[in-house]
């Protein structure tokens, strides 16, 4: 069924779109529901349409074995190195408002805070996204492979 | 006795939806109805965390400035995590199923016994 | 970033960046990844010891992570108690890492070594989380992390049972889990917290809720699941006989010690000693399982056939005595039940290292093709038969020191009918051990063992050397009692609310 | 009494520890590696020796190892009845190590560097036995000798060899486990500690049925003093070469039994305590079962080994009874015995190893008209049987003497009719041997295999010299005796 | 009524429950199952449970059902039948387990309703559970965090550590998969 006509026509449509849904959502987890883990999860489902569309091969060819292995590490190593630079900056761990540094105690305090745990928050938010989207493609090249391919 | 069963309807749901489940998951021979059961079961208990986290007239537990009181976000964020935890359980659950069916050529689970211990079957390296 | 406000943090943090970034850089070259293990689970042993000496000496840490007091924060807290099973599982892990490395190149084809090594920081890191967290539901995640992430491990053994046997270890951690989070779900709609310290403050008035009561009993029988607690230990015989050796000697060495700790925690620091003792008095019935737990394992372990799978049914009987001790509840056994999880996870650790290395160098598993084994791996083999006197309980080695103090704390309890319970499984223990160490010693080789080359043949230097340097300490811990012991008794003390 | 702070104790096990590890290095050398055995049993000999005249003006000699846990420590201290034992194993060690070499290479038997090191590490821990100044410290020794003993008494590796060693450890390892450790709990949970005094431990305590359950958990626990039915063992370990049924099961393990029994009757409950307790005649009659019915046993066995096996049982039943008589004159014939008996015992075995060795003979009736060619053993196995007896003037007149008083102070003349009895008993089973010997014409279809059976000298001498050690001891017992009083002072 | 509305999906999600686990036919109840997971979704929404709601639609109904057929394409479709002839014993030892399981099952449930016994009523303003740490967050997380999502302002920041340990699943979950099912490669 990978070769039929309208499917993959709609799929091909479809999938930029889904994409930038995907990264609205990350992007607005701080307003509006959703974060990093829903987008994640909707890259790697708009991934999955592509491969069910246009086949295995093509999936890989897109999105290579090493790439994703490498997005699967690096999601949560951005998390966990946020944490790191954290404590570097003299907080605790994942205490965003660290980074806010001097700032902290001058006279935009507040603003200075916010602006320093949003920077953490979107940090994370993002290497959730990455590391989800990520294991997402890799459970599902690695569980839908067939022997053949 | 009344207003326990519809004060708290939610909560005898939920029991229902893990009992269904968690029976599934000890009873049923099949290692992918087994599965399904451990989705359901995890199911519920968000379920329940949720029906626990509402509150008669609150909104969505994002600021707005009409709200009275909002629902409590806690649960929410801790069942985002327990969802997480029950697609990943089955994700490497179905791994091994697959993983299993190539070793034994079945998922019924008795059927598998029957032919556990016996080192003639292919080792499980081999079939990848 | 050493600074010590950090150190219980970095405790976990290293091994968990370690097992994130070894995926990637373990394909450089197939030993890195167990390089990084190795430092990984060093450092994080290291910083142990300095969390433990400080415990010591100022008392209790506690660690707000992102800098939020609890309860409003996820709190890390390290105490002796805690402190001790840190320190436990770091310094098992390392040796067991030590001798992975040869071990692991026979069952993982060498592509898969590094999401190996991987998997088994993970592993461990979820173990350490477990023992310092001091917030209900982290200790949830944690414990999922260490459940996922041993499902593999096990899954890695060279028959094809080990997937069987990983599939049921899978389903029957998820009840376990599940039940677990549910009991802090209840424990969460009654007191509003998550925070241990403030559950334990709100708890108590609330002890007539049945909805704390029904909690304590899912934690209990999660619990037990995961500890393997006779009667719900179906799934630990099949784990650990099919389980590659580094996995078997690690999870017997570790996994369920860890639950045990948490077993003890939820106990004894979340719901109060008066809670188990009088108001629900579950450690009677906790006696009574513990009990048939230690008879019922000794018995079934006479009659096995398989090494793997005898030590399995040993290690169900020992789980009782972690448990004995502690429903016994008094100074000395509870000193004895914590003693027994650092003991447990030295003697068993170096007998399942010891069957590693045989089954490394000769594939034996069957105690019938043993015979004759001595002259074939004098070192391993000398290893074992210390591991078996000490499981035996003989004067000086760690065997006999925990028993002690379970017997005094049955004693002094007035308890004195569970004596002759742990006297006849030191029997039992010492029939199924000994008849294995002389048909080592006295009996001529087996067909098997015939069929080999006779001259003698240790496994590879880092499997022999690691095994014998555990079952030496089985000795030295053994005589040297009173070092561990100093922080157990302490642990006790507080774990009794004294 | 004045108490002497030295770690001569530990030299003393120290010695055979180390000699553990020489003989186990030089394996290819077998001169060298006996060369070794020598020295470490008359450098230990020496050692013991050298702590004797400080215990006899009434010092104690103590030291400590290390404290494993607040309440067990691994203590040593040197009191007239530790030195006694001490000094009668190490001395016959020396005669045991020459006559093993002797043995072990006519027979050219394997595994011969195992042997020497299990009987070096055995020697180590009956020291240690001997001088221990704690429960747990004699009970971790006690345990030791039993392991290290094993590989001994497997030595044959023939599936006899098999079943005999398993009789063996199961009974000592399980009777041990079971009961002297439950014993030893009850104790330390009543006493709160295990340190031995010379008043007791246990007096005022517990309860009278708590301390008299400790009491038969105690004599039940302690299989190596072969008192019935716990005796089994001992027939089963006689598949061991004879030199260590010589020494280890007629000295070392055995002695270590009563040895134990004592330090509990006197050191942890104390002479008071039974007395009120009043379990020592029950007891006594318990044992005198033992002394009769062993003897009988050993009427029926025609297996030389085994009849001094039945003999040895019923024999140490005599010291164990000695204690449990509660009278001074009778504790002195029970401690004074176990050098006695040890001395007398290791002859006899010598003499049927000897026999075994230099003419392949196990049985009695095989032995017709032996003595023509072998006179000195047969000598010295006569006079070693008149000690058994109990005729003067060989040791065993003086323990016996001192037990008759005993049971007469004691006004019970059922346990003096016990000692007639099983006198005659002895006179029955042993005398026949030697009239077989001497008197009786030897079969000539013995000798099929003809060669020219004669003593061998390494052998020959060394049971001389015990034989004639227990006549010295029977002349000149002051020495003993005097030790033995200073233990009931 | 309100109460109704609410309460017909819930009685829905019983009966595709019960589908689920009865149906013999595995690919059938695994679209079910999908089914079951989107009405889980809009029961969550009507709660106000937005984000819950999110994930459980892209997640539970989504990947799940997705990786299932697939795993279903590379094992078998449909749940063994015991034959005729096999019946007798089969039966009879079909019957073991699940009269066991049943018994078990009932236990739990009998627990589990215990328990429900002193819980707060549904909906309850004054729960514990929402007046303790939860109000904090509600007054307090938009000045001290800036996030206007209550939930992402938990998740991020006062309990991000737990975000954490929930993404080191996901990656540990990854992990066992390509452990467990990659082929492997021979160079």
């Amino acid at each position: 069924m990978k070769e039929h006509i309208v499917i993959r026509t709609v799929s091909r449509l479809l999938i930029p779109f889904i994409q930038l849904f995907a990264l609205y959502v990350i992007a607005h987890g701080d307003i509006s529901p959703g974060g990093g883990f829903q987008g994640g999860v909707i890259i790697g489902a708009s991934v999955i349409l592509y491969v069910i569309s246009f086949g295995m091969e093509d999936g890989r060819r897109r999105v290579s074995e090493s790439i994703s292995d490498f997005m699967n590490s690096a999601g949560v190593f951005l998390f966990a190195g946020i944490g790191v630079l954290c404590i570097l900056a003299g907080g605790a761990y994942l205490e965003y408002t660290a980074f806010a540094g001097k700032a902290a105690h001058g006279e935009h305090a507040e603003h200075a805070l916010h602006l320093a745990s949003h920077l953490g928050i979107y940090g994370i938010e993002i290497g959730v996204g990455i590391t989800v989207a990520a294991v997402m493609m890799t459970i599902f090249f690695e569980t839908a492979r067939h022997e053949d391919d | 006795m009344i207003e326990l069963i519809i004060g708290k309807y939610n909560y005898w749901i939920y029991i229902a939806l893990m009992m269904i489940g968690f029976y599934a998951m000890i009873a049923k021979e099949n290692l992918i109805k087994k599965i399904i059961g451990m989705n359901i079961f995890q199911t519920a208990v968000i379920l329940f965390y949720i029906s626990m986290s509402k509150v008669r007239g609150g909104t969505a537990p994002i600021e707005w400035e009409h709200a009275v009181r909002y629902e409590n976000p806690l649960p929410h964020v801790l069942m985002l995590t327990a969802i997480v935890v029950s697609v990943s359980t089955t994700a490497v659950a179905l791994a091994l199923v697959i993983r299993i069916y190539k070793a034994f050529g079945s998922i019924e689970e008795d059927k598998i016994l029957e032919m556990k211990g016996d080192r003639t079957g292919k080792t499980p390296e081999s079939v990848l | 970033m050493i600074s010590a406000e950090n150190l219980p943090i970095l405790v976990i943090i290293i091994p968990l960046i370690s097992a994130i970034i070894t995926p990637l850089v373990g394909r450089i070259h197939r030993s890195i990844g167990w390089l990084v293990a190795l430092l990984a689970t060093s450092l994080s042993f290291a910083y142990s010891l300095a969390l433990i000496r400080s415990v010591m000496e100022n008392g209790p840490i506690s660690y707000w992570l992102g800098g939020w007091e609890p309860p409003w924060g996820i709190e890390y807290v390290v105490t002796p108690f805690n402190g001790l099973v840190l320190c436990v599982v770091s310094f098992i892990t390392i040796v067991i890492t030590l001798y992975a490395r040869k071990s692991i190149e026979q069952d993982v084809s060498e592509s898969k070594i590094p999401f190996f090594y991987s998997l088994y920081l993970l592993f461990f890191t979820g173990l350490m989380g477990i023992v310092i967290t001091g917030d209900i539901f982290n200790l949830y995640v944690f414990i999922e992390i260490s459940a996922l992430s041993g499902y593999a491990l096990v899954a890695m053994g060279r028959e094809r049972d080990a997937l069987i046997a990983s599939y049921n270890y899978l389903i029957l951690g998820t009840i376990g889990a599940s039940f677990i989070v549910l009991g802090i779900g209840y424990l969460y709609m009654v007191t509003g917290t998550l925070n241990m310290a403030d559950l334990s403050a709100r708890l108590p008035e609330l002890y007539d809720s049945t909805t704390v009561r029904s909690a304590f009993a899912f934690f209990m029988v999660g619990l037990s699941l995961k500890l393997a607690l006779f009667p719900f230990h179906i799934w630990l015989p099949n784990v650990y006989t099919h389980s590659p050796s580094t996995v078997s000697a690690l999870m017997a060495a570790t996994s369920t010690k860890v639950s045990a700790y948490v077993l003890l925690r939820l106990m004894f620091t979340v719901y109060r000693p008066e809670f188990v003792l009088t108001v629900v008095p579950v450690t009677k019935i906790l006696l009574v399982l513990a009990a048939l737990a230690i008879i019922i394992g000794s018995v079934i372990a006479l009659a096995q056939t398989n090494i793997k799978r005898m030590l399995a049914y040993s290690s169900v009987g020992q789980i009782g005595y972690i448990i004995l001790g502690a429903s016994i509840a008094n100074q000395a056994s509870m000193t004895g039940s914590l003693m027994h999880i650092f003991n447990h996870a030295l003697m068993k650790g170096s007998l399942f290292m010891v069957v590693g290395a045989m089954v490394y160098r000769t594939g034996i598993v069957n105690i019938e093709d043993m015979r004759g084994m001595g002259k074939k791996m004098p070192f391993a083999m000398a290893a074992f038969t210390i591991g078996a006197l000490s499981m035996i309980g003989f004067p000086f080695t760690v065997g006999f020191v925990s028993k002690w103090y379970l017997a005094v704390g049955a004693l002094k309890a007035d308890m004195w009918y569970f004596i002759p319970i742990i006297l006849l499984s030191s029997l039992l223990t010492a029939v199924y051990f000994w008849r294995i160490v002389e048909a080592i010693y006295f009996r001529e080789k087996s067909e098997k063992l015939a069929g080999l080359p006779s001259e003698p043949a240790e496994a590879p230097f880092g499997m022999t050397a690691t095994t014998l340097f555990l079952s030496l300490l089985c000795i030295v811990f053994g005589i040297a009692a009173f070092i561990p012991t100093k922080v157990a008794a302490a642990a006790a003390k507080l774990l009794l609310g004294g | 009494m004045e108490i002497i702070h030295s770690a001569r104790p530990l030299y003393a096990m120290a010695v055979s520890a180390v000699a553990v590890v020489l003989i186990g290095f030089s394996y290819e050398r077998p001169n060298l590696r006996e060369f070794w055995t020598i020295l470490a049993a008359v450098v230990k000999f020496a050692i013991v020796m050298s702590m004797v005249p400080a215990v006899l003006d009434g010092k104690t000699i103590e030291y400590s190892l290390v404290t494993i846990l607040p309440g067990l420590e691994i203590g040593f201290k040197v009191d007239p009845m530790g030195i006694l034992f001490a000094a009668t194993a190490s001395f016959l060690w020396i005669l045991t190590s020459f006559y093993s070499i002797g043995y072990m290479r006519t027979l050219k038997e394997h595994a011969q560097t195992r042997y020497f090191m299990c009987f070096a590490a055995t020697m180590t821990a009956t020291i240690g036995a001997a001088f221990a100044a704690n429960m747990f410290t004699l009970f971790l020794f006690y345990e030791a000798i039993t392991l290290c003993t094993f590989p001994l008494v497997g030595h044959k590796e023939t599936p006899e060899a098999r079943a005999g060693a398993r009789k063996y450890i199961v009974y000592l390892l399980g009777t041990s486990l079971a009961f002297q450790l439950f014993a030893i709990f009850l104790t330390y949970n009543a006493a709160g500690t295990l340190e031995f005094s010379s008043q007791g431990i246990l007096a005022g305590t517990a309860s009278k049925t708590m301390l008299t359950v400790i009491f038969v958990l105690f004599i039940a626990g302690i299989a190596k003093a072969g008192i019935m039915p716990f005796h089994n063992w001992l027939p089963a370990a006689m598949v061991a070469p004879t030199p260590v049924s010589a020494l280890l099961h007629a000295v070392a393990v055995v002695k270590t039994g009563v040895f134990s029994i004592l330090r509990v009757l006197f050191f942890v409950f104390g002479t008071d305590l039974l007395v009120d307790l009043d379990i020592g005649t029950a007891a006594a009659y318990f044992v005198s079962f033992t002394i009769i019915m062993a003897s009988f046993v050993a009427l029926t066995k025609d297996n030389l080994k085994a009849r001094l096996a039945y003999s040895t049982v019923s024999q140490l039943s005599y010291i164990v009874l000695g204690a449990l008589l509660l009278t001074p004159s009778s504790a002195v014939g029970g401690i004074v015995h176990i050098a006695n008996h040890a001395f007398s015992k290791i002859t006899l075995f010598f003499c049927a190893g000897h026999i075994y060795a230099a003419a392949h003979k196990t049985n009695i009736s095989q032995l017709g008209g032996i003595a023509r060619r072998m006179p000195w053993t047969m000598a010295a196995f006569f006079i070693a049987s008149l000690s058994m007896i109990g005729v003067p003037p060989v040791a065993g007149f003086v323990s016996k003497w001192y037990l008759a008083v005993g049971s007469v102070e004691a006004l019970n003349y059922p346990v003096l009719v016990v000692l007639l009895a099983s006198t005659m008993l002895n006179a029955a089973y042993f005398l026949p041997i030697t009239y077989k010997a001497f008197f009786e014409r030897e079969k000539e279809d013995e000798y099929h295999h003809g060669e020219e059976v004669r003593e061998i000298p390494i052998m020959a001498i060394p049971l001389v010299l015990t034989a004639v050690g227990s006549v010295i001891i029977g002349l000149y017992p002051d020495y003993f005796i005097a030790l033995a009083r200073e233990v009931i002072r | 009524m309100m109460e109704v509305i609410y309460i017909l999906p819930l009685l829905f999600l019983v009966a595709c429950a019960l589908t689920a686990v009865l149906m013999k036919d595995l690919l059938g109840a695994t679209i079910i199952l999908g089914a079951y997971s989107l009405i889980m979704a809009v029961v969550w929404t009507m709660l106000n449970a937005v984000d819950v709601a999110f994930t459980e639609a892209s997640v539970g109904a989504g990947i799940t059902t997705v990786l299932m057929v697939a795993a279903l394409s590379r094992t078998v479709r449909g749940e063994y039948e015991p034959p005729h002839e096999a019946r007798g014993w089969k039966r009879k030892r079909f019957s073991i387990t699940k009269v066991s399981g049943f018994f078990v099952v009932v236990l739990t449930a009998a627990a589990m309703i215990y328990g429900t016994m002193d819980m707060p009523d549904f909906g309850d303003p004054n729960a514990p559970a929402n007046l303790h740490v939860a109000r904090r967050y509600i007054e307090e997380s938009r000045h001290e965090t800036g996030v206007p999502n209550f939930v992402t302002a938990v998740l991020a920041s006062y309990r991000g550590y737990d975000t954490l340990g929930e993404t080191t699943v996901i990656f540990t979950a990854g992990m066992s998969v390509i452990l467990l099912l990659r082929r492997i490669r021979r160079e």
